[in-house]
């Protein structure tokens, strides 16, 4: 033992609680900004090329992650693409089990080079397979405020 | 600079579920005093850098480097943090030693997430705060996402991942200071259960406490002190992106990177051969078969197959996590790293008692900072 | 008293002429957009919120364990170092400068010096109160000299606090204290 | 021994109270013009350094691996630093050895900050510094460790609030010829002292703003650092220094700490009478009585001499010794690792002639720039020259 002394009963270990009280106001930049306006305002989803390496960054970027481009040129991509991954949670944030699963896709839509990470629905995890096609769904127009949230899910479409 | 760095001195503390009989300070005091004895040093005297690695959010103290000096000997000498695993402390320490300007450098890392009462709270923090927090997911979804790409691409089954970890928990059977030893049956796996499809429950490294202490030095000082000391011939550190959206979510380019960038440094040509055995990342099942496979350690290009036949056991053609890794020890977030590279020098050592490799002489170790990070450290070790 | 500092110098204390801002030189081109708190709380731009559930139960361990229980029975407990001979509070179970362990506990008393203070008009969120807020180190009577703690003082003409001050501590009633640092509700001047 | 390093770029935002920029936005508009200042790019650096201090600020876990993307950090090997406030001038540090260690040959020094996420102020993130169980329940302010080491510092010395407010009337002004100033804004004694008073001795304009910004430099060996510039401005020495954390055991008149850092710093340097090596100084000032005090922990003059020699005007513009011709942090703006950076950045183009209106009056050879941080515990020291 590297310690002279020791606790030696078992109430004498005590824990003190405390906190980390975090609030933050978190605002979308200058590429988030655009990218939640096209959705509220139009339903269209925007990303960012670069010219140099025709990388379509979805959601968009002000720069290329790889060649440090400044990315200006913001493009429309489609609001269907494929499903490249997925998962059913059933843990909740707490850590406690969540009594609805909740089911997250890997969203790489028409045009972009990037996937997109949202909620899945109107559909089970056994109907799920990899390279499926799936639509976004919004909400309606009057109740987007511009955030990820706008997009209620993605939902499997028929071919 | 031709001037080596090896490790003369490691310390730990036994790796327990929760610890509480001591403070963190006292934690790491332990640590501290076990790796001086070991090196044969005075701190207050003979090291001239300290390092330590942590984070806020998982201390609950906003910089929390304040509170590192004391209890490692460090007070009013030159000590910083580095907002990384154990392994980015290594690496750090072996930059400053090569400068020249240094002797001794010692590495800290510790963690309590037993204090943590919300871990999953704390975890989600790390989330991107625009694009992906907002969907209000437990972190684990990345994994699972991650896990099921990486079943389906490269053909590695569930059974596989599993048997990854009945073979880290049952090498931790053997290792003093492990704290989640233990003997299962992929039978078990049937009624774990699911966190976030296809990863349950027994797929993740359950946390621990405990600190590890690392003293290095440069070669002239390992000579005049008279130590057998585990070289350290290659380091290499790598980031991959921030954005769950732009990665690829197979093959981790930034740990084939790093561990590029450390064998060559290392002089190593053929890393299955010329590398004894690993003490790699497990933080999930599947992560220790893609790390290997992104370290170039993997005998085919389904990873999934070096567990089928045996070859990472200990007693295999090329030992993963012989310590029991993180899933056989406990998850130690900052301290992981260094967990895995105190086991290796204790292999080196030929200490490693049931678990000891035949003739072990050189080893990689390797840290990810866990979710939803894309951040590696690698580090070869050698007798 | 404070003595006034004169100028040695011809050169007295200036304020500037121009006050026009000018780049460093004419190509560079600085970033950076600027919002007001109005654009934030009318939303003119898009954000997210979050409330952060983070809690902890932190060990309080060997040394700060045995301190707080001693502030339960209202006593101020210390260690020693019998190497450099230091008698310190708060307590810890290693001496920093001789990195060895403590050779003993000892009991301070609650009585010590102001070695400084401040008179504060805001919390810690920045809420502006009236009465001021008196933060202190006091030097523990018992400790080695300069050894402190952080409290607060009451029971004080805030105009009257004065570095050297002698204090007493004020201890919440035997029922009420559970033993934390608040056991002692704050340091009143002797007389 | 070792290598040389020397600093070829720099690269800035605007000091903002609050940026629309997320964080890695920040941190890419700073890297993106330090590369372009000295015509290089992405793929010619070879490691990152990020500097960032509390994650609560950004109010983002691992905030060093959320910044990773905008900092240039893809496939790049990339590590955060860490000393509090310390960090800005310890990224240099970071940026050095991984130079000066032969492993790199060039390396982004970056450090952001967006302290205005953080609600409901800024300021209630510095409750969390202090100790969880013998301080955090007494609530304490950041403001409290400010006033009570300036109310030690000025009963030592027998000093007035007058004389350390011309340091706040000097910065801010300075700040006036700052493109990226926050609250560029001339100021007189007589405003200071009628400021609000929070914390006495600490009056609202003796403290720096909360402020969002990221600065970024580009680091090289001597070789590359031949061949992209002929002004290149060389790292002589780092020195960092951590105190004890028991900071009410300490004597808070003099910061110990900052004089070993400097000690480190000046011994790498070969700098052996700071007050006649050094031409020009960026001493920590996120509070006026602070750059006093670290003058006096740089042994740029004796102890409790600092307010006289800014009395004498020595340390104007165009005095002997300028020091904070930037603005410094009362001027600029304190987006804190950031600003630490910036102090560097502005070491990097008084040597080179570049400061424009702030460019001081001699000729400057060599500057040394300090951060401060922690439980007033960390001094950070960089040493530059020509």
């Amino acid at each position: 033992m590297a310690m002279k002394e020791r606790l030696t009963k078992a109430d004498e270990a005590k824990p003190w609680y405390g906190e980390l009280p975090v609030e933050s106001l978190y605002t979308a930049g200058i590429a988030g900004e655009k990218f939640f306006r096209s959705i509220q305002e139009k339903g269209v989803f925007l990303g960012s090329k670069c010219h140099k390496c025709n990388m379509v960054y979805v959601p968009p970027k002000i720069y290329c992650e790889q060649d440090f481009e400044k990315l200006e040129d913001y493009v429309e991509v489609a609001d269907c693409g494929s499903l490249e991954s997925f998962t059913c949670v059933h843990i909740g944030l707490d850590g406690k089990r969540l009594l609805e699963p909740m089911i997250v896709g890997l969203i790489n839509l028409d045009g972009a080079s990037t996937s997109i990470v949202h909620m899945l629905g109107e559909t089970t995890v056994e109907e799920l397979c990899m390279g499926m096609r799936v639509c976004a769904v919004f909400k309606p127009k009057n109740k987007r405020e511009g955030a990820i949230t706008d997009i209620l899910y993605f939902k499997p479409t028929k071919q | 600079m031709s001037d080596r760095v090896g490790i003369i001195g490691i310390g730990a503390t036994q790796f327990r579920s929760i610890t509480p009989d001591v403070s963190y300070k006292e934690l790491m005091f332990e640590a501290a005093v076990k790796a001086y004895d070991d090196a044969g040093i005075n701190p207050r005297k003979d090291v001239d850098t300290f390092v330590t690695c942590a984070e806020d959010y998982i201390e609950g103290t906003s910089i929390f480097d304040e509170y590192v000096p004391d209890q490692i000997g460090a007070a009013l000498k030159p000590v910083h943090t580095i907002g990384g695993d154990g392994l980015h402390g290594i690496a750090t320490a072996f930059l400053q030693l090569k400068t020249g300007r240094f002797d001794i450098a010692v590495v800290e890392a510790h963690c309590k997430p037993s204090n943590m009462l919300t871990p999953d709270g704390i975890e989600a923090c790390g989330q991107d705060p625009i694009y992906n927090r907002p969907l209000k997911l437990n972190t684990h979804f990345i994994a699972g996402l991650e896990m099921n790409r990486f079943c389906y691409e490269t053909g590695v089954t569930y059974d596989q991942c599993a048997k990854v970890v009945i073979k880290n928990r049952r090498n931790a059977l053997n290792n003093p200071i492990a704290g989640r030893a233990a003997k299962l049956k992929l039978n078990d796996f049937k009624y774990a259960e699911s966190v976030s499809c296809p990863l349950t429950e027994l797929d993740i490294a359950q946390p621990a406490d405990g600190a590890v202490v690392i003293v290095l030095a440069n070669e002239s000082k390992v000579r005049a002190l008279k130590k057998e000391p585990i070289w350290v011939s290659g380091i290499g550190w790598c980031n991959g992106t921030a954005t769950l959206e732009s990665r690829d979510w197979v093959y981790l380019n930034y740990v084939t990177k790093a561990a590029e960038m450390a064998y060559k440094m290392a002089g190593i040509a053929d890393p299955q051969k010329d590398i004894s055995f690993a003490e790699i990342d497990d933080r999930y099942s599947y992560k220790e078969l893609q790390h290997l496979m992104a370290l170039k350690l993997c005998c085919s290009c389904n990873p999934g197959q070096c567990v089928d036949n045996g070859r990472t056991e200990i007693n295999g053609e090329f030992p993963v996590n012989p310590s029991g890794g993180a899933l056989g020890m406990g998850y130690m977030y900052e301290a992981t790293g260094l967990a895995r590279l105190y086991c290796a020098v204790e292999q080196l050592r030929g200490n490693a008692g049931k678990n000891q490799i035949k003739n072990a002489k050189t080893a990689l170790v390797q840290g990810w900072r866990g979710l939803p990070t894309t951040s590696t450290a690698v580090t070869i070790l050698n007798a | 008293m404070p003595k006034k500092l004169k100028s040695k110098t011809q050169k007295a204390r200036r304020t500037r002429q121009e006050t026009k801002p000018q780049s460093l030189t004419p190509n560079l081109q600085f970033m950076g957009t600027g919002l007001s708190s109005d654009d934030l709380k009318k939303g003119k731009v898009c954000t997210t919120y979050w409330i952060g559930d983070t809690k902890y139960a932190w060990d309080r361990g060997i040394a700060i364990g045995k301190y707080l229980e001693g502030m339960k029975h209202g006593k101020i407990l210390g260690v020693e170092c019998h190497k450099c001979g230091r008698k310190m509070v708060p307590p810890r179970i290693f001496c920093e400068w001789c990195f060895k362990p403590i050779d003993n506990w000892i009991e301070l008393f609650d009585t010590g010096t102001v070695n400084t203070f401040s008179l504060c008009y805001v919390t810690w969120d920045m809420q502006r109160v009236k009465n001021p807020i008196i933060p202190a180190v006091i030097e523990i009577d018992g400790a080695s000299k300069g050894m402190g703690i952080m409290h607060l003082l009451g029971e004080i003409d805030p105009k009257k606090v004065h570095i050297g001050m002698k204090v007493k501590a004020v201890w919440k009633s035997e029922k009420e204290r559970e033993g934390a640092i608040t056991d002692i509700k704050y340091w009143k001047p002797v007389k | 021994m070792g290598n040389r390093v020397a600093i070829v770029g720099a690269g800035m935002t605007k000091f903002v109270r609050r940026a629309q920029e997320t964080g890695k936005e920040l941190c890419y508009e700073a890297a993106k013009m330090a590369l372009d200042s000295c015509d290089m790019n992405l793929d010619q650096i070879d490691a990152v350094a990020l500097g960032t201090a509390p994650d609560t600020f950004d109010g983002v876990h691992m905030k060093g691996e959320y910044l990773s993307d905008g900092a240039g950090a893809f496939g790049k090997p990339y590590m955060r630093s860490y000393v509090g406030g310390g960090t800005g001038v310890f990224s240099v540090a970071q940026g050095w050895y991984h130079i000066a260690s032969g492993l790199m040959d060039t390396c982004l020094v970056i450090c952001e900050e967006k302290m205005s996420s953080y609600r409901p102020h800024p300021q209630g993130a510095f409750l969390t510094i202090f100790d969880h169980t013998t301080e955090r329940p007494l609530k304490p302010n950041l403001l409290w460790i400010f006033a009570l080491e300036m109310n030690r510092y000025m009963s030592t010395y027998g000093l007035r609030k007058e004389d350390i407010a011309l340091v706040a009337v000097k910065n801010k002004n300075n700040a006036l010829d700052h493109p990226c100033a926050q609250i560029a804004k001339a100021v007189t004694v007589k405003d200071i002292l009628n400021s609000e008073v929070l914390a006495w001795p600490v009056q609202r304009l003796d403290v720096s703003p909360v402020s969002d910004g990221a600065v970024a430099l580009i680091l090289t060996n001597e070789t590359i650092a031949r061949r992209v510039t002929n002004k290149p401005v060389w790292i002589e020495g780092v020195g960092w220094s951590l105190e004890t954390s028991y900071w009410t055991n300490r004597d808070l008149c003099y910061p110990r700490y900052v004089e070993e850092a400097a000690r480190m710093a000046y011994k790498m340097a070969g700098v052996t009478c700071p007050r006649q090596q050094i031409h020009v100084a960026e001493p920590y000032d996120p509070f006026d009585y602070k750059e006093l005090h670290h003058m006096e922990g740089l042994m740029l003059c004796g102890k409790g001499e600092a307010p006289q020699m800014t009395v004498d005007g020595i340390t104007q513009r165009d005095g002997e010794l300028p020091v904070c011709p930037s603005g410094g942090l009362l001027g600029v703006g304190n987006p804190i690792a950031a600003a630490g950076l910036m102090k560097v950045a502005e070491l990097f183009w008084q040597l080179r002639g570049e400061a424009g209106k702030r460019q001081i009056a001699r000729k400057p050879k060599r500057g040394v720039a300090q951060a401060w941080g922690d439980l007033m515990q960390v001094g950070t020291v960089v040493v530059v020259g020509i």
